[in-house]
């Protein structure tokens, strides 16, 4: 079977979405005839028409909340940002609205907020975002970041189908450098369940998003040079976490690294470590240690978004000095 | 005075309104029956009744939080509601427990909210009215305010999409108008010439906030004009002018020419909760409106000139009595929630949430003392806004 | 010297301030003629004239902009959001404008939005959230949350000294059942700096804001009833953390809980654990762990109310759990 | 086609600019002496001979990032930036090379900024012409479209505050007007009469988007009459008639009479970024603007019919060629930025973040292959946006 790209992977589960259920409808900012900033939804509005692909002004508080309308209503609205930095700009509509509307007022709201999002592409502070962290902390809202293209295919179809609302982050480092098969068939990855990236004995790498492919590219060198048998957990649902994954991999390994993208401060490796605490303490070798961005705005030249970001010689040493612990 | 994309000449200022009522206006004729007219009469008596009732329930400490009143804003609220069809859905306000009444909802489960019964519309979850029901037509508002809007553009948006001919009707406050929220919706309604209503109910204030703090515009209807849509404004406090202006809108929004802004200039005579003094409010002002513009004195007034009899009118006031009597009864028979409902349904999926460890098995684990002293009553600054 | 309540010691705060700095002015909706919805700022109006107390539009996106906009000028302002959780509709401002200005346009900004948060109060989902999680997590903002009416006070002057923009969560609970004496003098508490709200040596509860209550009365409890000696560490400020208060306690103590009124996934209680595994693991004869609010939204009935949010008797039970460990 | 609080009839419309160019009008009588139109045209080319260097420099891979153009927009940014006085404020927008010109931005500092070098204004913190000054008097924008009118409104109300006699100019596009932060910073500023001149730069799109899609609003200036404020709308491609509309509006905020929306009716020749092919255009639209409508070839016609010989306008381009040559000679010596200096100045105290554990004494610590390949070039479409 041909492989294709984290990007067209999104983009086949819009299709096949809107083709099975007449329900699914996207919106967002140049997403029609455009075919949306990074060209995601292209061909969409061409096969579906201009009430199935609807451009809209640039009002993200007002997207956000049409489509929490529609859904209430039946509709399965998919929305895009065109960066996912700009949804913060709907975050009143997200945080207060849309995820206590089952809560408070028993109103099933379907629908899904997707964009890309992440660094490393030298983008600048607002165009690099890993907003993630805000919205897991929301109870109501279900969070997913893919990191492969079968994922993404296979979330997305999931995060439609989902009765509740789901934040889907796509990673624009990955739209083209990643290819995947697309496995036969409705593929879809139940949301909730983290993957194991690579399997091994003396230390897990839990981590998401771009930098499971950092992980991977240090537990090769790990092993190559230093004979470390290196796990790598791909958590993939945000929210909600997949504990049991998570648990077993620490009370396999026994060690942990965790690895995300967003700045250090308040990023999810936080919530992940207090639950390593809780649930597994006593198969703890060494302290959980985290590689993270550091806590500064993302800035734009190459030197220094370099700098900023968690790179795979982080990884390494950090690893070491786990395993040496 | 109907306007569709140019300005009304003369309009009746948004600013002029807290400073004086206006004149009475003879209202636009339209078609209702005697019986119509007075089921209006019915349902701005019900409103008025049932609010005396919580303010009672109130000063027992029955309800729990804020209490918020429509006292002079029945005609607005009813007159515009009533403009609907049972199958349009509306997105009502704080003060629009009468267009709630209209649509469907109950004096009991009014009662039961603010009690915060476990068996009111949103199971103790939520304040006051903050309730809906999609099946009666009705979308439980939120706090933060305007996010309604752009809720109710996408409701009727699917409207659209759907071929479905239903209209939706949303209501901002003179306050709220200045939300990035409002803006955002409206314009986006507007574009997609969804099947919408904006009624902005301009009461001359917000919260202490009086209109020429929140906008410069002489009247809200002149927002219309720069979002491409049609406006139409009417005394507020006339109920008839009220359903006539609405009326319009709606079946403009049915017609497929997209949304039309309402302004309906009434009056808040109460404060913005019942725990507000007014102190920011000129001297008078007040007492003119009660005196001289009155919604249900005026109705009153024009029903008996069309003939209505004290008979009839004393009927409906008597089915009122009882009504609310009988629904006081069954609510303050209905429970507080369950501690354990608390968890659930916060997703589809899973059900409900599961107690942290430390509450395993427990149901509450709240002692006496724990309670803030006295909620329901304590402090009245606490219960600020809505 | 007399007592005064933590409210009141805001406002005095207020009041200094703007006798003391010309500059110092306020904004926010209602706070003028009206004094606030809580009457902070009562009387400020009448002292320092419309133009230094300004009422404003309903629009916390401009609030918060314009505030940026004048502190850019060399003005400082301090904004009031009538409940903080309207800070949510000025999310985008905040921590896309105002947290970034410096770093990328070195441009100051010092100003302060300060307003009502916490639950307990039956408030309801929209007038009793505790937002600091998603602005903790934003490198740029500086966030503070007393629990007591003369860190109130001299937290707020340092606040409104402070060059970047603060965050001043004032718990409603608090506002007129907390007293306190007032230092004298010009009472500046430096932000940053956790305090030590009771001594003890068996077992440490950091926590901040209305929970710092709760676990002091947990606290007497467990010395009463069991002979524990608990040390209270009341952070204060949220960002920056006070690393060495925390370090401190836990290796006096050995064994941690943390106490937060927000909702558990995504709360402050994760970054804390996470800081305190890599800086005290060896330390640590327990694993750390938390009480919090359920993940819900935050219901409004008193029975829910009092169910979801965390009370004195889960921390005493956590505690013994801790103890026993 | 000054407009105060009343509606302007017949204003072109906002929708029709995108469709066919603007006859050229003969541009409002203003008093501007001949060296200062000289100037005019100075900024224009420089404007525009900058931004062909930097496509050329693109080209070349030395810019990161994306690139935008203003072709065809100059005589708005100019012109509009022209009606201010040294110290005033400006807040430019992607488009606005011109305006940040004029305010005393220089060649050097635009092309080091777009080479993200360690000298450039924002040490290579921010994007392309993402920077300010506030000595200078201009602000940098960030990305998220709108925020800057409530910035804007918030430096214009220090000025009010301390009665300092100096005007803020700020910069929304057609899209920008759909966002809230628009809406609620115009509308704050217009209550607080705010010395502030909000310019709505209509040029037909936003990114893909005509502006039918983005308002139903016959044209931009509507919306004034919604917030009370003034209105002044010019043909943005004749720099004469938009410095005299801004200049009224500056003049009306000096003099304290509040907030004037202008609107300059214009046309992005360019895509939205220079990856951008603008497949959505119909055919033939940019030729017609380019041929009957460049503001530079009108200005040009005009200075010659008034006299102006062909050696002054050929030095200028001269000295314009002279000074970018010259600093792009400059911009290429500079460095790139020291990895360190990412974590200086998050906050005035700390001034830097320390480095975490695993970098300490570590400079950079990123392998080659890490860098995505080609950065620079790599991805069109990952610099979609500004
Ligand atoms: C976004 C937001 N900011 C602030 C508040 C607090 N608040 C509640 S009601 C109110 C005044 C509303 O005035 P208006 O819109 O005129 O409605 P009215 O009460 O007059 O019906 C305010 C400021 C809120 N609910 N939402
Ligand atoms: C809040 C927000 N949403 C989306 C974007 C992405 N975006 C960048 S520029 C642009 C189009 C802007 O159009 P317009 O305001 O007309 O300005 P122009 O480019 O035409 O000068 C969009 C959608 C953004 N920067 N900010
Ligand atoms: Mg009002
Ligand atoms: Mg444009």
């Amino acid at each position: 079977m041909a492989e294709i790209t984290y990007l067209e992977a999104i983009r086949e589960a819009l299709f096949e979405e809107m083709e099975r259920d007449a329900d699914v409808f996207c919106l967002g900012e140049d997403i029609g005839a455009y075919g949306g900033a990074f060209k995601v939804t292209e061909g969409l509005m061409a096969k579906y028409g201009e009430s199935r692909v609807i451009d809209t002004p640039i009002s993200e508080i007002a997207i956000v909340g049409a489509a929490a309308g529609a859904a209430h209503m039946g509709m399965r609205p998919v929305v895009e940002m065109q960066f996912i930095d700009f949804i913060a700009n709907a975050y009143d509509m997200l945080t207060n609205y849309v995820a206590t509307a089952r809560y408070r007022a028993f109103l099933p709201c379907p629908m899904v907020v997707r964009g890309p999002s992440g660094g490393y592409v030298r983008g600048g502070p607002f165009h690099s975002q890993n907003p993630e962290a805000g919205f897991v902390h929301t109870p109501g809202l279900k969070v997913v970041y893919p990191s492969t293209a079968a994922d993404a295919k296979g979330l997305l179809k999931a995060a439609i189908r989902d009765e509740d609302c789901v934040l889907f982050f796509e990673h624009k480092y990955l739209y083209r450098r990643i290819k995947g098969e697309m496995p036969a068939g409705d593929h879809v990855v139940p949301i909730g369940k983290a993957r194991v990236a690579r399997d091994g004995r003396d230390l897990s790498i839990i981590t998401y998003a771009a930098t499971v492919y950092k992980a991977l590219e240090a537990a090769q060198q790990l092993e190559r040079e230093d004979g470390l048998s290196v796990e790598v957990l791909d958590l993939r649902s945000l929210a909600p976490l997949d504990d049991d994954a998570i648990d077993a991999t620490v009370r396999k390994t026994n060690r942990v690294l965790i690895v995300h993208e967003d700045t250090r401060t308040g990023g999810l490796a936080g919530e992940i470590t207090a639950r390593i605490n809780e649930r597994c303490f006593e198969w703890l070798d060494a302290p959980v240690l985290r590689v993270t961005a550091h806590d500064v705005p993302l800035p734009y030249a190459p030197s220094l978004e370099d700098f900023v970001l968690p790179q795979t010689a982080d990884i390494v040493l950090a690893a070491r000095r786990l395993a040496a612990y | 005075m109907a306007r569709t994309g140019t300005v009304a000449g003369g309009g009746r200022g948004a600013r002029g309104s807290a400073a004086a009522p206006p004149a009475a206006v003879p209202a636009d004729d339209v078609e209702l029956t005697q019986l119509q007219r007075l089921e209006l009469y019915y349902w701005m008596r019900l409103t008025r009744s049932l609010e005396e009732r919580l303010v009672n329930l109130y000063r027992q400490t029955k309800v729990v939080g804020g209490l918020f009143r429509s006292l002079g804003q029945e005609a607005d609220a009813v007159g515009s509601a009533y403009a609907l069809e049972r199958s349009d859905v509306l997105s009502p306000l704080i003060r629009n427990l009468g267009s709630m009444l209209v649509k469907g909802a109950t004096p009991v489960e009014i009662l039961k909210q603010y009690m915060a019964k476990g068996d009111s519309p949103t199971r103790g979850r939520e304040l006051n009215i903050h309730f809906g029901d999609t099946a009666r037509g009705f979308i439980g508002q939120i706090s933060p305010l305007g996010d309604m809007v752009p809720v109710m553009a996408g409701v009727t948006l699917s409207f659209k999409m759907r071929r479905d001919p239903r209209v939706g009707l949303v209501y901002v406050g003179d306050g709220a108008t200045s939300t990035g929220a409002f803006h955002e919706g409206i314009n986006f309604a507007a574009v997609q010439r969804c099947p919408l209503v904006v009624v902005v109910e301009n009461n001359g204030y917000a919260y202490s906030t009086p209109t020429r703090k929140q906008t410069l515009a002489a009247q809200f209807i002149d927002k219309a004009i720069g979002y491409g849509i049609a406006a139409e404004q009417a005394d507020g406090n006339d109920v008839i002018a009220t359903y006539a202006a609405t009326r319009r809108a709606v079946d403009r929004a049915r017609r497929g020419d997209g949304v039309t802004l309402v302004e309906l200039i009434t009056y808040r005579r109460k404060g913005h909760a019942e725990h507000d003094n007014q102190s920011y409010v000129p001297a008078g002002e007040i007492d003119r409106w009660e005196r001289e513009n009155d919604p249900i004195t005026r109705y009153l007034a024009r029903l008996r000139s069309e003939g209505v009899t004290d008979d009839a009118l004393a009927a409906i006031d008597a089915r009122v009595a009882r009504e609310i009597d009988e629904a006081t009864d069954l609510a303050e028979q209905s429970g507080v929630p369950e501690a354990l409902d608390a968890l659930v349904g916060v997703y589809a999926d899973p059900p409900s949430e599961r107690p942290l460890w430390y509450r395993a098995g427990q149901g509450g684990v709240v002692d006496q003392h724990e309670r803030p002293e006295g909620w329901g009553t304590y402090d009245a600054a606490a219960r600020g806004a809505d």
